[in-house]
């Protein structure tokens, strides 16, 4: 009992806490993103569409290689690095894009009318598609970017903020933001709320539909993109990451309450500070029973919980209103 | 079947165009060729029929271990070293046992590192009728393989299977030419708290066989080198994010990080502990001594340290010769256990210079090789000298530790354990 | 007589929507009711009520004196509630036999382990279910088509084949949601014969029906819901000169 | 077989060199040509042409629809493939599995239309439950308590529990069965998607605790896995023994566990089909159909999904046994999520809900991965494309539940399955 009790305390410092949650916004913010994407999809289609994840590997290998194609190292000036990332970022987003296009015109749409498991299914087929392209004709391995944009702010104790972190925070709230007022405002977002909302009634007021949810496809997938440099400007990247994150992914959207804008930032934030505080203190709240290899189990356990017991997810309110 | 014919077409052909040559058309070509096609077709015959006879003096020694995929580069690397020893004694004329010329043939197969596919393509060496196996390359595997090659009674030798478990099971036909995570841990551990210095040390892996068995062994020698464990920790051997993990490694401040696993996780590992702003050393296994760690690492790589089994590969007595001829032949350098790879391919071959290749019989055969190597004592390898014990481990293992020095490992100090 | 199923005070809100209005209903045994009303007044509501779909909020349902608000679905076949679907509910991969063998699911006993041996009071009862079935499917008119496909049939058949199966549970009380939706005159006639046959039977009949020449020739006794209250109850000569149901209802809709 | 597989790596790779871009763009080429080359000869060829290829499929699912040519290619086989050794039989073995794998996994999503993708969740149970109750891994666990210690000297001098497969094999089933219930529970309520996200995290949550239960107590000797585990023996017969001898031939382990697998496969599509033509099976396909209609037909959903989820897990946790005992280690490895896809693949590929089906679409599915070992990666590859294709071009499968293919034969010709306009307008 004595070495629970001090498990517990020894583990907990200001400095840790500040520093995991940090970590875990951070994390949360690329989980966010790419929830965005399902929820989308999911709004619109009620379709889980498992190709996502890959989607954004994909992202991330576009931004190795037009970063790796400017020789781009940590000694690297800014002048140089900016335009870089930049660029990267539109090649992902554009390929990602035309791929999350390609992927619902083959593998989706013949399929609209078919039972439920059939999507899902080919989904899973592309899933498995595009990693083994990946493997077969780029690489199996491992690849990581150089420590690009160096630098940080201090905040207490030997805690600070990197660049890099405050850059991803404020660009996926930027994009969310965003993509809140092209839903509210254009009318392009009101097709897709319409199709949300009711697929039929969407149609015989006008609406085109396979316009709508190429564009859902096409906007979650540049999204998508966009999480994909921000992710490699933080971590590494092999073909098989796409399956794990976009589960993750999945799991925030559902937990924020899917099909909505805010709730899938929320809901990738909250599940990534449940993965850093979980692997962080589980042991020291368990009396050492569980480790931090179980960091998976939290982001499962979370999201099955969260479907058990709260299907709606934290905010209800959902683009589309079905009961 | 078709080869007679196509044969024909090819010398009529060669026949016609050749006419401009001094040794003009010759009508005895025409009538010549289909007598040659015909002794082709039986010498390929016998060549078949022969590949069964019992005077065959080819013996097919099998490798197995990762061939494609992910760790790919440490099954081919492994299998190129047994064929550049096997390659060496065939192009010498291969083993004179008894009057007769034994020439070996390497028979690679994939098992992916995964225990599956490790038994099913065991079994297929089986059927190939090898006399021996070098492989596998990861423990899991290794260990499933070692059950096919055991009921068969064909020697096994791994050239990179650290885990102890592998030997621990009473087969007498498993070996390894490595030295096992207990004697690497414990070599790890006094070098992290003896030369080093760093007396408080954090221990992280992988949850990987090998990560976490290496990982493990070191966690019971810290205490008897002298040193404090602060932390232990874990990663999923699929994770991106190890921050949380370091964070709390950060706030125990240790001297040292042990981390057992892979450089494709140590990299951005090391990486992720630099930005968050842990100076300390990393101090790793054999699985993150290689150019995959300096890579993904980048510039965070240097000043951390891996070992590895075997003496430095400048202080192998004739590395250097093994490595022009490798690199001459597979336009690449040594990556890891290839050294490993050929000397226990030079130990099975000069296991049938003592007790011969069976004469043609495989079962025999397998019984000679395996009683030869089990008896296999200070036999002069490229990497160290190999007495096997008992249970099929080396009686002295030599470890290296190697630092990173500008995105190069450097060897720094060797380690020789055991009597 | 006394009632066979009785809802007092019944109410049911969805979010904040009151879909059923404390409705206090009665259906005596062996009578044809009538349920009617607008569009959204509630009446299929009050069906998922009595058919254990739905829970009501407040008020007390019961059924042969006996409170069965809140009781699943599958109980509530099994003490003798049937009923159909507004948008038909066919198992439609399944053949017509089969769904009428499902809904004579609730009348089968024999453990599932038998299923495996194959006892001999297990294919007893096999062979009774199937018997009964086709039974069924002869009082409904399916009977030649027993192999079909169920999605194959045509609309009319398949809303004969839904009251079939939900007779192969003998029900004592059998609701049915707009059985005349859909169908043409000839059909909605020989429907109002099938249903009297049903009565013949011993069987009570709760109906919704938007068609008011189905439900004035075979009703007993109507009630009409309004915006989820009860707002007329009577014979269908009373109901039919209401004013409020005039009002509500008729001036509306027909 | 390999110049087949260099020629194919070679057309996918295409002529213009090893760029990925280079590669997509042949491969993209290729595809629009297939595409095209599919539209010209469907459109021009006249339906006789075809005929002869419709007549030789109907006669393969002749064939492999008739149980006593199936039940004679499964007995005769491993004979035939053991003149050229052991390595045909290992892997036939590990389709055979796989066969078991399916059928179980087919009650759960062909019968019940419970979209399961955690069902290796059910063969790593098993296999674990063989796997420490066969081997010496509890011995460390029996030796810290005395009440195990005492179970211990009861069992025998060799350290660990070494219990008979004729228990344990059972045991196993129950044991993944009640796992099965024990996921079941708390999914009830959840529709097709979600469900299928619950249970690929159970899946996974089951690995990673197998990868992890050795602290603070070793249980499962977390990454290493149980090594050392019994072969099934009995009486003296020694299933793992390379020692068995009938005459002059030598019996190969896998020849011991093929036939007692065979056997265990033709018990459970027994037990399957029986259970299929009676009240639960019709019941099983009612909720897959209709869950609310099923609900008011008289049928207990909720016991009769969970009794789905038990029998899948029953026959998947026996699968897990075997595969334990044969296996010689276990380890977490071997349940990875892709087994519960491959699994899933095989049962949507035979025709989801058809007992042939499931059996015909795991050899063919399991022939195709395990005999492609040398692709790695492209076979992977192939795969999704294939799943993708084939779910798009024949969702029904191989050989479809016979109730589904007449339907489907059928709603090219028949107006009648678009019903009218429901009721008159509002």
């Amino acid at each position: 009992m004595q070495r629970c009790l001090d498990l517990l305390t020894s583990g907990l410092t200001p400095e840790g806490i500040l520093q995991q949650l940090i970590n875990g916004v951070t994390l949360g913010s690329v989980y966010a993103l790419i929830a965005l994407g399902y929820s989308m999809v999911y709004g619109v289609l009620e379709l889980i569409n498992f190709a996502h994840g890959d989607v954004f590997m994909i992202g991330t290998f576009v931004v190795l290689g037009v970063t790796g194609q400017f020789g781009l190292t940590g000694r690297s000036s800014l002048a140089l690095v900016i335009p870089v990332l930049l660029l990267a970022m539109i090649a992902a987003m554009a390929l990602c894009a035309v791929l999350g296009f390609t992927i619902e015109k083959v593998a989706y749409r013949p399929l609209r009318r078919a039972p439920r498991l059939a999507p899902l299914i080919s989904a899973i087929g592309v899933s498995f598609f595009l990693q083994a392209w990946i493997a077969t004709y780029v690489s199996s391995r491992d690849h990581t970017l150089p420590n690009l944009l160096a630098g940080d702010i201090p905040l207490y104790g030997d805690v600070s903020l990197r660049y890099v972190q405050v850059l991803m925070l404020v660009s996926s709230v930027v994009m969310m933001v965003g993509l809140q007022q092209l839903v509210r405002r254009t009318s392009l977002g009101r097709g897709m709320r319409a199709v949300a909302q009711d697929r039929e009634a969407a149609e015989l007021m006008g609406v085109n539909m396979d316009r709508v949810i190429s564009f859902t496809f096409i906007i979650g997938s540049a999204l998508a993109g966009v999480a994909a440099l921000l992710w490699m400007l933080n971590y590494s990247t092999n073909q098989s990451i796409g399956f794990i994150a976009g589960l993750k992914a999945f799991a925030a959207a559902v937990i924020g309450g899917i099909g909505n804008i805010p709730g899938a930032m929320l809901g990738g934030f909250l599940l990534g500070l449940a993965e850093s505080l979980g692997a962080a203190y589980v042991s020291n709240v368990s009396c050492g029973i569980f480790s931090s290899a179980y960091e998976d189990v939290f982001a499962f356990a979370f999201l099955i919980l969260m479907l058990v017991f709260r299907p709606s997810g934290i905010i209800r309110e959902r683009v589309s209103q079905r009961a | 079947m078709i080869a007679a014919p196509l044969a024909i077409l090819a010398a009529a052909c060669g026949g016609g165009t050749s006419g401009g040559t001094s040794s003009a058309c010759n009508p005895n070509a025409v009538s010549a060729v289909p007598a040659s096609g015909g002794s082709a077709l039986a010498a390929a015959a016998t060549a078949r029929l022969m590949a069964y006879k019992p005077s065959d003096p080819v013996l097919k020694i099998g490798f197995i271990g990762m061939l494609a995929g992910k760790y790919q580069n440490y099954g081919i690397d492994a299998k190129n070293g047994a064929q550049l020893a096997i390659d060496q004694i065939n192009s010498a004329g291969g083993v004179q046992y008894q009057g007769t010329a034994y020439t070996f043939q390497l028979d690679p197969v994939d098992d992916n590192a995964d225990a599956t596919q490790g038994a099913q393509n065991a079994q297929k060496l089986v059927d190939d009728q090898v006399v021996a196996v070098i492989g596998g390359i990861f423990s899991t595997a290794t260990i499933a393989e070692s059950k096919i090659f055991n009921d068969n009674g064909i020697a096994q030798i791994s050239p990179s299977a650290t885990n102890p478990k592998y030997t621990a099971q009473g087969f007498k036909t498993a070996f390894r030419v490595i030295g096992n995570d207990t004697a690497q841990g414990k070599t790890d551990a006094d070098f992290t708290v003896k030369t080093l210095g760093c007396k408080n040390v954090a221990i992280l892996d992988d949850k990987s066989t090998y990560g976490q068995g290496l990982a493990d062994s070191v966690n019971t020698s810290i205490p008897s080198a002298g040193g404090k464990i602060v932390a232990r920790e874990h990663l999923d051997a699929t994770a991106s994010d190890f921050t949380a993990q370091l964070t709390t490694i950060k706030g125990k401040h240790p001297d040292a990080i042990f981390y057992g696993g892979y450089s494709a996780q140590a990299g951005p590992l090391t990486s992720q502990a630099r930005k968050l702003g842990i100076k300390v050393p990393f101090v790793m296994g054999d699985g993150c001594e290689d150019s995959d760690y300096t890579k993904l690492a980048g510039a965070d790589a240097d000043g951390n340290f891996a070992s590895n089994g075997g003496p430095a590969q400048n202080l192998m007595s004739g590395f250097t010769d093994f490595n022009t001829k490798f690199k001459a032949k597979y336009s690449q350098d040594v990556f890891q256990y290839a050294p490993q790879a050929f000397d226990a391919a030079n130990i099975i071959m000069s296991a049938v210079k003592t007790a011969g290749g069976g004469g043609g019989d495989v079962k025999a055969a397998r019984a000679a090789i395996l009683g030869a190597v089990a008896a296999t004592k200070d036999y002069k390898g490229l990497v160290q000298s190999y007495t096997f014990d008992s249970k099929g481990d080396i009686t002295t293992s030599i470890f290296t530790v190697y630092k990173v020095e500008s995105g190069n490992f450097k060897a720094v100090k060797a380690i020789t354990t055991g009597p | 007589m006394t009632p066979m199923l009785e809802l007092k005070t019944v109410r049911k809100e969805f979010g904040g929507l009151v879909a059923v209005n404390d409705v206090d209903l009665s259906v005596s045994e062996g009578e044809i009711f009538s349920l009617i009303g607008p569009n959204g007044a509630g009446k299929t509501t009050v069906f998922n009520l009595v058919t254990g779909l739905d829970v009501p909020t407040s008020g007390t349902i019961t059924f042969s004196g006996r409170a069965i608000a809140g009781l699943k679905p599958h109980v509530l076949a099994q003490l003798g509630i049937a009923r159909t679907f507004q948008n038909i509910r066919l198992f439609g991969n399944m053949s017509v036999l089969g769904n009428v063998l499902v809904g004579r699911h609730a009348r089968l006993h024999a453990a599932y382990w038998k299923a495996v041996v194959r006892t001999r009071d297990e294919r007893e009862e096999e062979k009774n279910a199937r018997e009964k079935a086709r039974e069924y499917l002869e009082f409904v008119g399916l009977r030649r088509r027993h192999q079909d496909l169920a999605n194959n049939l045509p609309y009319g058949l398949q809303r004969r084949l839904e009251i079939a199966r939900a007779l192969a549970s003998e029900p004592r009380l059998l609701l049915l949601d707009e059985p005349a939706a859909g169908t043409n005159p000839q059909e909605k006639a020989a429907l109002a014969e099938l249903m009297r046959a049903i009565r013949d039977r011993g069987i009570t009949l709760f109906l919704i029906e938007h068609d008011m020449k189905v439900v004035m020739g075979i009703s007993d006794r109507v009630a009409v819901l309004d915006y989820g209250e009860k707002i007329a109850e009577g014979v269908p000569e009373d109901v039919r000169n209401n004013r409020r149901v005039i009002e509500a209802y008729l001036g509306k809709g027909a | 077989m390999s110049s087949f597989i260099d020629a194919l790596v070679a057309l996918l790779h295409g002529p213009f060199g090893n760029h990925p871009f280079a590669v997509l763009a042949w491969q993209v080429l290729l595809a629009g040509a297939a595409y095209l080359m599919v539209r010209l000869v469907r459109g021009r060829v006249p339906r006789q042409a075809t005929a002869p290829l419709r007549l030789a499929g109907k006669g393969a699912s002749v064939v492999l629809r008739n149980r006593y040519a199936l039940l004679l290619i499964g007995l005769l086989l491993p004979l035939v493939e053991l003149l050229t050794g052991g390595y045909l039989l290992s892997v036939t073995y590990s389709i055979e599995l796989y066969v078991l794998l399916a059928v179980g996994l087919n009650i759960v999503v062909g019968f019940t239309g419970l979209l399961d993708l955690g069902y290796v969740a059910f063969f790593a149970v098993g296999a674990y439950v063989y796997g420490l109750f066969a081997s010496p891994q509890l011995y460390e666990i029996t030796k810290q308590t005395t009440y195990f210690l005492v179970a211990q000297s009861a069992l025998g001098p060799e350290p660990g529990f070494h219990i008979s497969m004729l228990v344990l094999l059972p045991v196993a089933g129950a044991a993944a069965a009640l796992f099965g219930v024990l996921i079941g529970i708390p999914t009830l309520r959840l529709r097709g998607d979600y469900l299928a996200i619950v249970t690929l995290g159970f899946g996974e949550i089951t690995r990673i605790f197998a990868n992890n239960l050795d602290q603070p107590i070793n249980i499962t000797n977390g990454p290493n896995g149980v090594i050392n585990i019994d072969p099934i023996t009995i009486g003296n017969y020694s299933f793992g023994s390379p020692q068995n001898h009938l005459g002059p031939f030598q019996i190969p382990p896998f020849l011991n566990y093929y036939y007692l697998v065979l056997l265990l496969i033709l018990l459970t599509v027994f037990i399957v089909s029986r259970l299929e033509h009676s009240r639960v099976g019709r019941a099983w396909a009612a909720i897959r159909e209709d869950e609310t209609a099923a609900q008011v037909a008289g049928i207990n959903t909720r016991n009769l999904k969970l009794l789905a989820y038990a029998s899948g897990g029953f026959f998947g946790g026996m699968a897990g046994a075997i595969y334990a005992a044969g296996q010689h280690l276990i380890a977490p490895d071997s349940f990875q999520l892709f087994v519960s896809i491959l699994v899933l693949c095989m049962v949507v590929a035979g025709g989801m809900g058809s007992i042939p089906g499931a059996v015909v679409g795991a050899i063919v599915i399991g022939a195709l991965y395990f005999f492609t070992p040398q692709l790695l990666y492209l076979r992977i590859l192939v795969f999704g494309a294939l799943l993708v294709l084939l779910i798009i071009v024949r969702p029904q499968g191989f050989l479809p539940s016979a109730q589904r293919e007449r339907e489907l034969e059928e709603t090219d010709e028949d107006p009648s399955l678009v019903a009218p306009a429901p009721g008159p307008a509002p």
